[in-house]
């Protein structure tokens, strides 16, 4: 079953087109990679898919209905959740209540004080809960928002980078948590420029560039394809 | 409508339109640039206009009277950036309250030393007729200020090394001064010239008001209408926007007459806020931020 | 020795309305030195209680209320816009309290509890019928607008229709307006005789500088502009010339009464800028309780009040010998013609003599034959 | 109690277990019995001080909670004080309808509040232009209504007077045995004190209820808040209209209180008021509550003993007190009482962060 | 003493608790050093407090000068060139403004070459390709390109780089590698850089240290073989 189709979405800032007539299938249960170079319109693209943009032109379809007119906060409510690529928590309050804040509306009581604990758990930022997201390390903040983003269960996680700034070690750990999410029924689109990562969680990807896809396959055809070389790895794809 | 009464109308509408980005400028460098509201811009106003009126019963010509003015509340902006205003630049709502009392303070104090009022000084340069109307040259003069104070400081902030660092350290400080910029002095410049801008302010109007300590309300509304209706750039936001709003005052008041006038500058302030949510300069410098 | 009868003093000592506050608690201050030094009244001293309003209504409130509950004060005092005394009143009223309003106004206050002691538009604008008579027909008015304003607008035209004048324009300006080249330039082009000014608060005062500026050279006419804010003190020569002013009072005035008054006041407040008409209406307001309560022979509210309604109260004022009107609690005035010249000097042209608060009897109000508290306002004039 | 305590608590308020609420009972003990031995003139000035406490706990909730800075708390305390004005002057003292006078105020508070917060945060109006949005229609109300004067401007029997305002308007009743009582002096206060009272924990409620952590998450973040499924438009409009209804409910008490009511308690400085006391106290809703009748307080003692210096010596204070406290000075002091009780929950500890977030430089 | 920057025994945080707790460092002249470890541990902490925008006690000898107690912008001007983590641009000024603040400060200002500046546009078209964007619209990559080119155009005696590579497409990343090593060899550009991207350390590092929860607790020579022995410093 198709979870998210994107088609001919498109985004213009002033005459440049971000996001050129998109085309873009997903199915339920997949994990899907989006790479591609600078400034090929990755972000833009999921925010699009999560609603904190609104397209110029196109159409998108989650779960079998329209949703380009859907506003974020209700695509978030029917299971869109995003992590952007830039960490966007809310600095002000402690870990804890950042989760918190996510949590409650859907949890009450002691459930809440559960869920919290065990996203807390899940993100490794249990010892840090007290402190204000905003004196976090980088890294940390990363992964408090890939908390948040988790934290409502989504049925589509979009991910922006999520293991920028982690050590490789960090990443691996990451990419596990992708793939237990996804096998408890989570589906997955991610944008990365780590193919050690892209290569643990993602059976096809799909290169964006220019706005719109380039090339898409299984990744080590893709790796293999000269014209994504000469775009994007440069001259010797690592792991390649 | 006869020529002119064109001539007259075009005049009111260079005055009004003066009047705006004059009484916003000031305001418009220490707001778009600092994000420090500034509830003591009236009262820097009133420095310059005291500074001028003093200076000037003492025998000063206007013009070294009115510099007179703009240096004392330029010393003023400084001292208070000094002292107070620097600790507030990631609290804005503390510096509103902060400004405000400074504002009450400077206020009373000018009447426990001055008394209730200055002596005022007389408008310079006369006056001509035309077609049974007549102008105040002077009135001239400041539009020609209001045109030209926005285009210097365009021209200082975009094009001189003071302007990139001043805005740099006004985008992200701790970056600005591990590139070697000194953000403490630029703090105390750009604060100083909002000051010196609105004694300017008070400086020029001193010779068509009376002094008193509380003359600049008689700014202050204008100056906070302009300002965040442009958004904070002197060129892109408060020009246009004082353009626009003066336009709509001086119709309205030629037409309907005073209240109405006011009501509608009022009015035109919260449509442009819907219209341009993010102030006119974004519209216009066709700038967007992620 | 008796204690003290108390007034409580409300003014505006700081904020915007100072300039017209602070005289007014010199000339309370005054009135009552010069009266204790005499003796007091019925043997008792005269004990002034002042608060600061801070130009400001809420602080009229407060502060009225404290003064009648809490320092019980035998008579209010006070207040300068009519905004104030409104706020004043009802609490007056209430607490049992006698309120002197002492201060010009727009006129119609027909109030049992209160004694208003400055002059009213049928006094002040006698200035009108005399300058259709003396300067010329067409009129031009431009006021605040607020009901001071707005309520000598209606008298104005009034004035203007009986006395065969025509009115060729009409502006009400908001007392947040500082700029005035639209109204100039209207004044302008429609070539009055003379403008009729009420202008009230400092960003008004403004007018008179950019009128002069753009070579604006009417005769105007005003009932306040020159006496509240002595703009012909204040502003650069000749910036006021050709004003005429109809005044109960000025510094200037030269009767011998004045001569006297303004010489003690000098002498007691070296510093003040001017001695301006609220100045001198607020001495005359505590003479006029004095006397009214030495002829009732007592303080209490009431016998004051019957005073004041049966008996013939007068003072010897700067302005000469004023008395209360008895039906409506308002005050006669002497009141004189004056024209500020180029060099702002000020001369009279005319005495109109003692005019009676005539008016609010013309409406009805008697407050011997019915104590009540009403508001009269004056009829649109009928075209 | 448990549970109670449970509702009455949480991040978004300071303030918590025994040594809080006994301090809070103690204080609201000492006001009643204040009530009871003050002299009625301290009474009724008390009174005067709690009638603006709504208007400031509005605002806390909307500013402090939800980051919206509003100078329209002036307006809406207008509308609610002439709406009051005018009902209760038409229908008389005799009709027994001023408490219906005061409800229908409340409602046209409500409805002008809805309709402005539509048009802004709906309009897509944010951060500082929200400030200054609300700020253009107070000093609209003060020059329209300050120009009202005479029998041209009067809704049936209630001129609306112009600068001077209206007054003499009935006071509050209430109907008794056939008769109406008016709810003035002693009576008013004790009324006033419990529904502060009242207020204050509905606020509190509120304000660590699902609503309360929608605020807070749209102050902190609105792309984040978005993006966890809060509606940010809705929730800052209802953030809005409570803290206005707040607003208009002083308009109409101090209407009621001193009946009075006049523009320029809609004007520039009455609009920057609020803001100081809110400011100045701490934008908790406690610190609020408490500092606003202090400053109230303050600043009438210095009116009456500070003579000329009475506005330069409350300038020094303010400032002394900011510089001193930033975050407030009864916030503050809050935070301390609340450290007696031992280091509860460290995670209580919201800083506040303003809508007027340092605007770009637009070069 | 021919160190370029040598740190001892620095102390520093953020008001609260200390996060740098005795760090003893050193880069060599013509060195390029790295500093390892997991999120949290110190590592811009450690960056920050070389550029002065932390208060700290210890020293900080910077071309044989102590720095400790100069405010960062004298430490700047020094030679000392900042690329924050998170790109840290002026995000509403254009491009070209980005760059020129980069440029404008005394004495770099003096000795810019304009081969050099040349060599740096070459290195990231970026920044003549879209010159007049305003640099907070930017994709995450193009703005951390412009951000090492800010730093870099300053001829800077120490380039101090805090994930540097973090969201650069791998080309480009190993473009910028392949620079810096050049301007390395070529002129004796010495480089401290945080970096998480082990080929990119692999590639341009010559020594490493590893902190943890604010200490060096190791200290290596890195060749290009090392990237096992890197990967398992780094999950101690
Ligand atoms: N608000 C905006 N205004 C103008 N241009 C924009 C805006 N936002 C993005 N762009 C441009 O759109 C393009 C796509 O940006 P996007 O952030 O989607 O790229 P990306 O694929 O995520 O790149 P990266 O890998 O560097 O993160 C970029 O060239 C960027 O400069
Ligand atoms: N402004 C701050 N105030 C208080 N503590 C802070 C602040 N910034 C960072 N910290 C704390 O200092 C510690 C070290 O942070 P630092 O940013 O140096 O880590 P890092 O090693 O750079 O991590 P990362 O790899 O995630 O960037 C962290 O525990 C962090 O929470
Ligand atoms: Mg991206
Ligand atoms: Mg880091």
């Amino acid at each position: 079953m198709t979870l998210l189709r994107a088609r001919q979405l498109t985004k213009r800032f002033g005459g440049h087109a971000a996001v050129d007539r998109l085309d873009l299938s997903i199915e339920a249960g997949e994990i899907r990679c989006l790479i591609g170079p600078n400034g090929a319109g990755k972000s833009t693209a999921l925010a699009l898919l999560a609603g904190s943009l609104s397209p110029s032109a196109g159409a998108i379809y989650f779960d079998g209905s329209e949703i380009s007119n859907v506003a974020a906060h209700d695509r978030a409510k029917r299971g869109i959740s995003i992590k952007f690529q830039l960490p966007s928590v809310f600095p002000e309050l402690s870990v804890r209540q950042n989760l918190k804040i996510a949590l409650s509306r859907r949890y009450l009581g002691s459930e809440l004080d559960d869920r919290i604990d065990e996203t807390l758990d899940l993100v490794e930022l249990s010892d840090q809960r007290g402190k204000l997201a905003r004196v976090l390390s980088h890294g940390q903040k990363q992964w408090l928002e890939f908390g948040l983003a988790i934290s409502l269960k989504p049925r589509l996680l979009l991910l922006d980078e999520p293991t920028a700034g982690m050590t490789p070690e960090e990443t691996e750990r990451t990419g596990e948590l992708v793939l237990r999410l996804n096998r408890s029924g989570v589906t997955v689109v991610a944008v990365e420029h780590d193919m050690q990562f892209v290569r643990q969680i993602a059976r096809t990807v799909s290169v964006l560039h220019l706005g719109t896809v380039f090339s898409e396959g299984r990744l080590n055809d893709v790796l293999a394809n000269e014209d994504v070389k000469k775009i994007y790895f440069g001259e010797a794809p690592r792991h390649g | 409508m006869t020529q002119v009464e064109l001539i007259a109308l075009a005049y009111q509408f260079g005055l009004a339109v003066a009047f705006l980005i004059l009484s916003a400028a000031g305001l418009a460098v220490i707001f778009g640039m600092m994000g420090i509201v500034n509830m003591a811009h009236g009262e820097l106003i009133m420095i310059g206009a005291y500074g001028t009126s003093i200076a000037n019963r003492h025998g000063l010509p206007l013009v070294l009277a009115a510099l007179c003015g703009v240096l004392a509340s330029t010393a003023t902006g400084v001292l208070l950036e000094r002292t107070v205003i620097r600790r507030f630049y990631d609290r804005p709502s503390e510096s509103l309250v902060m400004t405000w009392a400074i504002g009450l303070f400077i206020s009373q104090a000018a009447l426990i030393v001055f008394g209730p009022s200055l002596p005022s000084i007389s408008s310079p340069l006369g006056s001509v007729a035309f077609g049974g109307f007549s102008l105040s040259i002077y009135g001239l003069l400041l539009i020609a200020f209001g045109l030209a104070v926005p285009v210097a400081i365009y021209l200082l902030l975009s094009t001189t090394t003071f302007g990139l660092h001043a805005r740099a350290t006004m985008q992200n400080v701790e970056v600005a001064r591990a590139i070697g910029i000194n953000s403490g002095s630029v703090y105390s410049a750009t604060f100083a010239l909002g000051a010196g801008l609105a004694g300017l302010a008070g400086a020029l109007y001193a010779p068509t008001m009376s002094a008193v300590p509380n003359m600049g309300g008689s700014f202050i509304v204008q100056a906070f209408v302009t300002v965040v209706t442009g958004g904070g750039n002197l060129v892109y936001g408060t020009l246009p926007a004082a353009a626009g709003l003066g336009l709509v005052q001086t119709a309205l008041t030629a037409v309907f007459g005073n209240l109405v006038g006011v009501l509608g500058l009022l009015a035109a302030v919260i449509v442009s806020a819907k219209l341009f949510p993010n102030g006119l300069a974004h519209r216009l410098s066709g700038k967007r931020f992620s | 020795a008796e204690s003290p009868i108390k007034i409580g003093l409300l003014e505006d000592q700081t904020g915007i309305l100072a300039q017209g506050g602070l005289p007014k608690v010199h000339g309370a201050e005054l009135a009552v030195a010069e009266i204790n030094a005499a003796g007091g009244v019925l043997g008792r001293p005269l004990e002034l209680v002042v608060y600061d309003a801070q130009s400001d209504n809420q602080r009229y409130q407060e502060f009225a209320r404290r003064l009648t509950q809490s320092d019980k004060v035998d008579v209010l005092m006070g207040g300068l816009t009519s905004a104030s005394r409104v706020a004043v009143q009802p609490i007056a009223e209430r607490t049992k309290t006698l309120y002197f309003y002492n201060n010009e106004y727009e006129g119609g206050t027909c109030d049992s509890n209160m004694a208003i002691t400055g002059v009213v538009p049928e006094q002040y604008l006698a200035l009108i019928p005399w300058m259709l008579k003396n300067v010329g027909k067409k009129v031009y008015i431009i006021a605040a607008d607020y009901n001071f304003g707005q309520i000598l607008g209606l008298w104005v035209r009034k004035l203007v229709k009986e006395n065969g004048g025509t009115l060729v324009g009409e502006e009400y300006i908001p007392l947040s307006v500082s700029q005035f080249g639209q109204t100039i330039s209207n004044i302008q082009a429609a070539k009055p005789d003379f403008v009729f000014t009420a202008m009230v608060g400092s960003n008004q005062v403004a007018y008179f500088q950019q009128a002069s500026a753009a070579g604006l050279k009417i005769p105007m006419a005003s009932p306040i502009n020159g006496t509240l804010l002595y703009e012909h003190k204040q502003l650069p020569r000749p910036v006021m010339a050709n004003m005429y002013l109809g005044v109960n009072y000025m510094e200037e005035l030269k009767t011998d009464e004045n001569k006297g008054f303004v010489e003690r006041w000098r002498a007691k407040y070296p510093n003040e800028p001017y001695i301006n008409q609220p100045g001198e209406d607020s001495y005359v307001g505590v003479k006029l309780y004095a006397e009214a309560v030495r002829a009732a022979g007592s303080a209490e509210r009431t016998a004051v009040i019957k005073a004041i309604e049966t008996k013939d109260i007068c003072t010897e004022s700067p302005e000469g010998k004023i008395c209360f009107d008895k039906s409506t609690h308002h005050v006669s005035h002497r009141i004189h013609i004056v024209k500020v010249e180029a060099d702002h000097s000020v001369t009279t042209v005319q005495d109109l003599g003692i005019v009676q608060p005539s008016w609010l009897g013309t409406m009805g109000c008697d407050l011997t034959k019915k104590a009540e508290s009403k508001q009269f306002t004056p009829e649109e004039p009928k075209h | 109690m448990r549970s109670v305590l449970r509702l009455l608590e949480g991040d978004q308020t300071i303030g918590r277990g025994l040594p809080f609420w006994g301090l809070m009972s103690l204080l609201f003990a000492g006001a009643l019995a204040f009530g009871v031995t003050a002299g009625s003139f301290a009474v009724e000035n008390c009174s005067y001080f709690l009638v603006w406490v709504f208007m400031a706990l509005g605002l806390a909730f909307m500013w402090g909670l939800g980051g919206t800075m509003s100078f329209g708390q002036t307006a809406f305390f207008g509308i609610g004080g002439y709406c009051y004005a005018i009902l209760s002057t038409n229908w008389g003292v005799e009709s027994g309808l001023t408490m219906a006078a005061a409800l229908l105020s409340l409602a046209a508070v409500a409805l002008s509040a809805a309709v402005l917060g539509y048009f802004v945060f709906f309009g897509g109006i944010n951060g500082v232009l929200v400030s200054i949005t609300t700020l253009a229609v107070t000093l609209g109300l003060e020059t329209f209504l300050s120009q009202t004067a005479g029998p041209k401007w009067a809704i049936g029997r209630a001129e609306l007077g112009g600068f001077n305002g209206i007054s003499s308007m009935p006071p509050l009743t209430v109907p008794w045995h056939g008769d109406n009582v008016e709810i003035t002096g002693r009576s008013l206060y004790f009324g006033l004190i419990i529904f502060v009272a009242i207020t204050y924990l509905a606020l509190r409620i509120l304000a660590n209820s699902k609503v309360g952590d929608a605020m807070v998450a749209v102050r902190e973040s609105p792309l984040r808040a978005e993006a966890l499924g809060y509606d940010v438009k809705a929730i800052l409009f209802v953030g809005f209209v409570v803290g206005s209804v707040l607003a208009g409910l002083s308009g109409l008490l101090y209407a009621g209180w001193g009946q009075y009511i006049s523009p320029d308690t809609m004007g520039l400085s009455a609009a920057a008021l609020p803001i100081i006391w809110v400011a100045v106290s701490g934008k908790d809703l406690t610190a609020t509550m408490v500092g606003t009748v202090v400053l109230l307080g303050l600043s009438q003692a210095l009116a009456i003993y500070g003579s000329q210096y009475a506005l330069v010596s409350l300038a020094l204070i303010l400032v002394v007190s900011i510089m001193g406290c930033p975050k407030g000075v009864f916030e503050t002091l809050l935070r301390r009482i609340d450290s007696i009780g031992g280091p509860g929950d460290q995670n209580s500890k919201p800083v506040r962060k303003s809508s007027l977030d340092r605007s770009e430089v637009l070069l | 003493m021919d160190d370029v920057l040598r740190l001892r025994k620095l102390h520093a945080g953020y008001g609260g608790g200390a996060v740098l707790q005795g760090v003893d460092l050193r880069v060599g002249r013509a060195e390029i050093v790295a500093v390892l470890g997991r999120n949290g541990m110190g590592k811009t902490t450690l960056l920050k407090a070389v550029m002065g925008l932390l208060p700290c006690t210890g020293e900080i000898l910077f071309l044989g000068q102590e720095i400790a107690k100069l405010p960062s912008h004298v430490r700047a001007r020094r030679g000392l060139g900042y690329v924050p983590q998170g790109r840290g641009l002026f995000p509403s000024m254009t491009v070209a403004d980005n760059i020129a603040a980069g440029l404008s400060i005394g004495a770099i200002r003096r000795s810019r070459g304009d081969t050099f500046k040349g060599a740096i546009e070459d290195l990231f078209p970026i920044i003549t390709k879209r010159k007049s964007q305003i640099a907070g619209t930017m994709s995450g990559g193009e703005q951390q390109q412009v951000a090492i080119a800010r730093a870099l155009i300053g001829k800077p005696s120490l380039l101090v780089l805090d994930e540097p590579s973090e969201g650069i497409q791998p080309s480009i990343v190993q473009r910028i590698s392949e620079a810096i090593r050049q301007l390395n060899e070529d002129h004796g550009q010495a480089v401290l850089i945080v970096e998480q991207n082990i080929e990119v350390i692999a590639a341009l590092a010559q020594r490493c240290y590893v902190v943890e929860n604010g200490r060096v607790v190791d200290e290596m020579r890195v060749d290009r073989t090392s990237v096992k022995s890197l990967q398992e410093a780094l999950s101690v």
